[in-house]
């Protein structure tokens, strides 16, 4: 399954409740205000870095360079372009928007 | 493959507008087919011609539009949620067709993944 | 007509196919239209004769609370069409256990008969399913 | 006293139109005077004359126009906003009138209290 | 000052942002969805109770009723119509509202 | 004429009256519209010798985020506006300490000069004003 997150992890509860639902194996896609999610010293990086160990996090890049955190990642999340992104909603058979 | 779309919010306003566009784009790009793009709730105002953004900025109507004539992408306004908004016949732009939520249903049933966007 | 009947007008490349339909309500009722507008598209769905599951989750288990009335804000008061739903053959409804304590409520809080599920059985649910539609 | 309101989210989709309705409704009925009600953001959207909700539903539009008519509040759309998202002379509703941000400031200035519904 | 809440307790950061930053004495009230803030049982009960201490806190019944939860306020909280929400406004010297 | 000047046209009773106008960020920029449809009220109001602060706290304070680029979302830039405002005299920008703490973020990391304080102070503040616009 991918997850789609498109809200900022501090302003609404759409991470939370994709994290505390997500399956191992599963992979979390953010975009729009969804990207500051896994951006360094974010309150919830902690939070991100655990999910890490059983999900893929993905990240779109023109996303993070909008808001002008793109250098500012946490290691190990893959950054994609909407290329990208389709070739994620292709891989999984179903797609959960956390709106 | 076949992509089918649900778009929730209006343009401008939040940028999933900007985002499903993007993806769409991407997709026909990459050889994938879009099924349909169906507008519900405030998105049913990415449908109205009577927009007229700032010259420096994009224009996310005439965006769509372009992209039904180029690749005969099916933009379908849902008619419940546009007759509360104010969209209709009268202010429809090019390339969109109003229609029932039916639409959203088989869209479903009949892509292969379906993608929402939204608030 | 058309908007009556949601346009219905099925092709044949959809005739036959079932496929598990799941609509996630993760909102409250009246703050905001996507719950009404999420049980328009649940009504329609009734007719493509789908595998449907409606899903109840963080402030979505609001839109079944019991007692509401609606006359103080002028709006309608939609609440009574999910009790309408089994006549639709639409009887897959699912709640989630944690979502309604961190919330104060009970099943018995609630004017519908549901699944209460727990959060971990309800992501599992979620698992199973082709088609996610989120509001 | 004197109440400027502004509303920043369209009608239907937002809660927020209704509240700002229902107060204005109350300040007039308490005595109040409503110094001006603003659009902004999707809230330019409250000002259509296309809108046809349901029968059995509030017809959020009217009910600004009928508030203008009968107590002449002073219902402004922001021009830019409103050319962002087709809200422009063609389909502005009865009582409405468009100008510019400046009104909304101005606004803030003249009168006693300001009171923002939006989401 | 007089703070306006409109949104979900759980949902978005708006109630918290407001509590971390209403003075004490001021009043805080809370609209749409809002109210769930001030519904017995809510997670949020003990900040809410904590802030009666310093605030008032008022809460609209008709949006209290029109989701079904009137009859599980907090004890101390003042529920107000439309009428009321004008007093608070005319009331207060300034009005702030949490969005 | 009308769009660019903001329908500027003040009648007597609002010429020499000057209130503490405080303009309240707390959302992010480009998912929402707000940050941008806000900064275009605070242009305006430039024009109507105002008290005018700009206080940024929550995800507010991502909108001075320095190096900003667009291209990829097909949208528009417009952080660089928030180093003219300085031009239109409008010079009292506040930024929330612990906002800027939560998202990993230091007052280098800005593109335009503010003065840092804390979430007291900025309550504090917010209590001396006269007409707060949220968005």
């Amino acid at each position: 399954m991918l997850h789609i997150v498109n809200k900022s992890p501090l302003e609404k509860n759409a991470l939370d409740s994709c994290l505390t639902h997500a399956q191992a194996g599963s992979t979390i896609l953010l975009i729009e205000d969804g990207v500051y999610a896994v951006t360094k010293g974010n309150k919830v990086e902690p939070a991100m870095k655990k999910v890490m160990e059983s999900c893929t996090v993905c990240a779109l890049w023109p996303d993070l360079e909008a808001r002008g955190m793109q250098d500012t990642v946490i290691d190990g999340v893959k950054q994609v372009d909407y290329n990208g992104f389709v070739d994620l909603v292709a891989e999984n058979a179903t797609v959960q928007s956390w709106l | 493959m076949k992509f089918g779309i649900m778009v929730n919010e209006g343009p401008y306003n939040h940028q999933s507008a900007d985002s499903a566009y993007q993806f769409a784009k991407a997709a026909i790009e990459k050889g994938h087919e879009i099924h349909r793009v169906f507008f519900y709730h405030d998105g049913v105002n990415n449908a109205t011609k009577l927009t007229e953004p700032p010259q420096d900025d994009r224009h996310i109507v005439n965006r769509w539009s372009k992209l039904a004539e180029e690749h005969g992408v099916d933009l379908v306004v849902c008619v419940a949620a546009g007759l509360r908004r104010g969209i209709v016949d009268e202010n429809l732009a090019a390339g969109f067709r109003i229609s029932g939520l039916g639409q959203l249903v088989e869209s479903g049933i009949q892509a292969d993944r379906m993608v929402v966007f939204g608030d | 007509m058309t908007e009556s009947t949601g346009g219905i007008d099925m092709d044949e490349d959809s005739s036959g196919t079932v496929k598990k339909f799941a609509f996630i309500n993760r909102k409250a009722p009246y703050g905001t239209v996507y719950a009404l507008e999420s049980l328009e598209v649940v009504l329609i769905s009734a007719a493509f004769d789908q595998d449907v599951s409606l899903m109840f989750i963080d402030d979505g288990v609001y839109q079944i609370k019991k007692g509401q009335g609606t006359k103080g804000i002028g709006m309608k008061n939609f609440s009574p069409t999910y009790r309408a739903l089994e006549g639709y053959d639409i009887e897959k409804l699912y709640v989630e256990k944690e979502s309604l304590e961190e919330r104060g409520l009970t099943e018995a809080d609630l004017l519908v008969d549901v699944e209460v599920l727990s959060r971990a059985d309800m992501a599992a649910l979620m698992e199973e399913q082709d088609v996610i539609l989120s509001f």
